[in-house]
């Protein structure tokens, strides 16, 4: 359950440290092309050259699956605490305030409440830039909130998993966060609510040993690394070179475990096809 | 018995003594004011040590190679009623997760938990205690079947994380673990999960989802262990020692974060030094607290659980 | 189009037809009183054919090489609405079972059935429609989320046999197709299902208990297959004929033994030979059953679901 | 599902027709010493030298399991009726009355009710000499009888499973007793009552199929064969000699479907101690 780096043929950052994160965005092709956001965006930041699914941020996610890209965004003031004075090469206080000032982000999730394909939806999107995605308790509670909104006002449910692991900062309190999330999923079960997670890239440690996998169905981005050891651990442990595509999201749903994977620019018509599917309602356009 | 390197001067001074034993045994020297003296110093230096255990020492204390493990705690709790049952009923028998029915008094419980071998041969078969997808599975298809019949589980954890090998991932570990911790949510009898040695990750929570969870007092339980928090936050092996007061991973944090129930303690010198009082102190807080909680409707039951659980996390609004 | 042995006489009279055409249209003779004699032939000899299959050319009908399979009647009943949805989450994605959520109408239902392949290919990507049990676990998990949302069940059967491999062995193929059974034996949900080419023996079972099935006119439904029932019986392959007699496997054989529910008419010459039709009389079928299933409580459906596969049998008293 | 010869090291037969089936089992061991049926009937059937499990039937099984060997038989007058007028070597009816006349048996399975450690237990046992242990009609509703009658007096199930597999003769009606049966057991399940499944050697096709690997517990006896498709049918898929020990109670186990393995004079003990446990009632000495 640790963050990693993962060598990626293209390379996708901040070109500064500017709010607007994904302003900042670019890709490099293959070829060496280098497409900037804006290109990016129009084509769901998906590279037009190669289909490379460029990492992207609760914000984008939130734009792709809103109708006109509104919603509203709930439980937004939820903050870190630092429980147990956490200190590494720099206090967990301190890093916290340089990512918040980085990022824009007050953690690493957000919860966006708004209209997709003409229905209310609640989605949850985690973001990368924050900590590597790991989830604390902020993390936990959020998620906690999202399914009780979705109870309260019936609607469905979709979790956008893009995270490391745990976040190391809040220990134990990040191990629980497994079993908390995954009490409320039961919940939203009950409930008869569908749930859907979708796995991007990445979705390592214990997202994937908790809400990641718990869907009513599990779905996908193409080449998205979902696992619950990270490869390089998984490659000391065996000793041996990692299959090519091991741990990719092709490779899971070859093992069973996705329901399917959807090009980002299907992502909405899927996700609203299988909720007007499985809700037994009108099919809608 | 073997000794951690902070245990040394009791190893020392047990040395003496045994050699004044001997000294008295082979001649006519009157050696017992000697041996009494040399005892009291053993009995100082075992307060001075244990009393005073960093959390790094607890770590070491939870992996001492003399420690009962669960299939010790069973034994000797259930004596010939236990049964052990096998399989997950879909891919394999895995031995790092061993389960099975037996009996405290007349009270049946459904035990389940990670087992560590006791020497290289059983280490390896016993993956060292590293439970794969089929042992999740397995523990969950034991716990529906003691739900089906109404029989409280126990489960023991000791586990330095679930496996994370190439064929766990290929399997489905996430999901085996997710699926676990759901499913456990919201299991219909009394779940009594007690932590015995080691309680790393997902991988002890994968069956630490309990109406009360215990420590014992020289276990730990964190999201990582110190040595991998160590080798990812400083780059280095070496910070093990912080990393364990960082993680607040004892038994004494662990409550204080309110993140178990309670502590159960152990012998001074730990569950090893005196195993038939730590057994029997195990085995009185199981029955007390299956007391507690059979006084409870399903219903009931399932809601503190799920309840406890989601009250965890500390966070600002 | 292909033709079987006993088609064969068509396919020679429908050679004469187009020659017959042809040299209308590249002489000026005029043909159309011998195109019309030859098409009177061709009418007469399907019915001759057709009307008179004995059980054994069901079997060839069953698996005619143009007949289609459970994507095509999925794709031809829901459209662009079908959603395919893949995994066990378990182990694997067997290609030789498919599922996913379609709609007939404005309704919803989750299709489940064996895959065989057109092609050497696609044949052999679909282990030729036998499913392994990664196969029967991915088809009673997509039940299951069906009885979750209350989204009826149709099972569409077409496989010569559960996968009898050694892998299929190792992973408990036995175990999979029973527990199945069990699993569909109390789902709380509708299910319809449909024999639509051949339904062999319990890999057929594994998704066949439901509240109505039917079978198509051409196909064949039992324990064994004619030539696997041969040879163990006969000792040699080439008692099939008599032993699909003996077997009573047909539609009709099947439904006067009351072990399915209705017969489903197929075009003369069988369902591919006007696929439309046959899939405009499925989908009616499908839609006119769930109207009178979703008038029951899911404990009446239930109690009529196993009413009836009790009642299965014949014996002394 | 078929049936299917297997070699085994010892012979295992009936040395000629007499009614009294167990009267004419012997045992040959590996060191060609032959083993009669009066020792090995104090042996629980098993080799004393090699610990090879002979191939017993119903009646051997209800004398290990119950007190002093006393049961009552239920059911005990249903017979198969030859719905399908089949004929292959032989008719149907023919055979089924030749077989009747050999073993004394009047189907492939019967059933006991009586004391086993003093409490009252219901045993579906299954006899390999009938035609394999085929499962037709008569077997089929012989197990739905024992479960009703262990709902109607609160009592556990045992089937001891030893079979071919299915009944070609009744062809479809055998292979709907697989859903027959498996739709009762659910009934059992609802009352909350203990289903131990006893796999012995063989068991194969149909019953693996269902009741057999449908326990709260499955068990089996050392060395059984236990299986799907027959060894043979397997051979000729994978085209490749098949490992040592495929489909051996103990692969079973190692691969997850049994819950333990228990040498035969165990089996009273095994048995009564999980019912004891799983109905939390004291253990019974
Ligand atoms: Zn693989
Ligand atoms: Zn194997």
């Amino acid at each position: 359950m640790a963050w990693f780096k993962r060598k990626k043929k293209g390379i996708q950052t901040t070109t500064e440290e500017k709010k607007d994160t994904p302003k900042g965005l670019w890709y490099k092709s293959p070829t060496g092309k280098v497409i900037d956001s804006e290109q990016l965006a129009k084509n769901f930041y998906v590279s037009p050259e190669d289909d490379y699914h460029v990492r992207i941020g609760s914000k984008e996610y939130f734009e792709i699956l809103f109708d006109d890209g509104k919603f509203t965004e709930i439980e937004k003031n939820l903050t870190s605490k630092d429980p147990l004075k956490f200190e590494d090469t720099k206090k967990y206080k301190d890093r916290l305030k340089q990512v918040q000032k980085k990022t824009d982000l007050k953690d690493a999730i957000r919860i966006g409440v708004g209209k997709s394909k003409g229905n209310k939806l609640v989605v949850a999107a985690m973001d990368f830039a924050f900590i590597g995605g790991s989830m604390g308790s902020v993390v936990g509670e959020k998620i906690c909130r999202a399914v009780d909104y979705a109870i309260k006002h019936k609607l469905p449910l979709v979790i956008i998993s893009k995270s490391g692991g745990a976040r190391m900062m809040e220990a134990a309190f990040s191990l629980m966060q497994l079993a908390k999330t995954s009490v409320k999923l039961s919940q939203l079960s009950d409930a008869k609510l569908p749930y859907i997670s979708l796995c991007t890239d990445p979705t390592t440690g214990g997202t994937t040993a908790s809400f990641a996998m718990l869907g009513d169905i599990n779905i996908a981005e193409p080449g998205a690394l979902i696992g619950f050891a990270g490869p390089r651990v998984v490659k000391d442990t065996t000793g041996k070179d990692l299959p090519e595509g091991f741990q990719s999201a092709e490779f899971l749903k070859e093992h069973g475990f996705l329901d399917f994977i959807s090009h980002r620019k299907e992502l909405k018509n899927k996700i609203n096809q299988y909720i007007d599917l499985i809700m037994n309602q009108p099919i809608r356009a | 018995m073997e000794y951690l390197e902070f245990e040394l001067p009791l190893k020392e001074l047990q040395e003496q003594y045994d050699k004044a034993c001997k000294l008295g045994e082979d001649s006519d020297v009157d050696v017992s004011e000697t041996c009494q003296q040399i005892h009291e110093k053993i009995e100082q230096k075992r307060k001075e040590i244990y009393g005073n255990l960093t959390p790094w020492q607890r770590v070491q204390m939870s992996r001492h190679p003399n420690r009962p493990y669960t299939m010790d705690y069973i034994k000797a709790l259930c004596g010939d009623t236990f049964l052990e049952l096998h399989g997950d009923r879909n891919f394999g028998d895995d031995k790092a997760m061993v389960g099975g029915l037996g009996k405290i008094g007349n009270q049946s419980y459904m035990f389940i938990g990670q087992q560590k071998g006791f020497n290289t041969k059983t280490r390896q078969y016993r993956n060292f205690g590293m439970a794969s997808p089929e042992g999740y599975r397995k523990a969950i298809r034991l716990m529906k079947s003691a739900e089906k019949f109404g029989i409280p589980i126990v489960t023991l954890i000791d586990t330095p994380g679930a496996f994370p090998g190439l064929e766990a991932e290929e399997r489905g570990q996430g999901e085996a673990i997710a699926r676990n911790i759901y499913e456990m949510s919201r299991v219909k009898v009394p779940i009594i999960v007690m932590i015995i040695g080691e309680g790393a990750s997902g991988g002890a929570l994968g069956i630490g989802v309990g109406d009360r969870v215990f420590m014992l007092e020289n276990t730990w339980y964190s999201v990582i262990s110190p040595e991998s928090c160590s080798s990812i936050l400083w780059r280095s092996w070496e910070q093990k020692q912080i990393a364990a007061d960082a993680l607040k991973l004892t038994a004494k944090d662990m409550k204080k974060q309110k993140l178990i129930d309670k502590i159960i303690k152990e012998p001074i010198g730990g569950a090893h030094s005196d195993r038939e009082k730590t057994f029997d102190t195990v085995s009185k807080t199981i029955t007390k607290t299956y007391e507690e909680l059979k006084a409870l409707s399903p219903k009931e039951l399932v809601n503190q659980r799920m309840e406890k659980f989601t009250e965890m996390g500390v966070y600002n609004e």
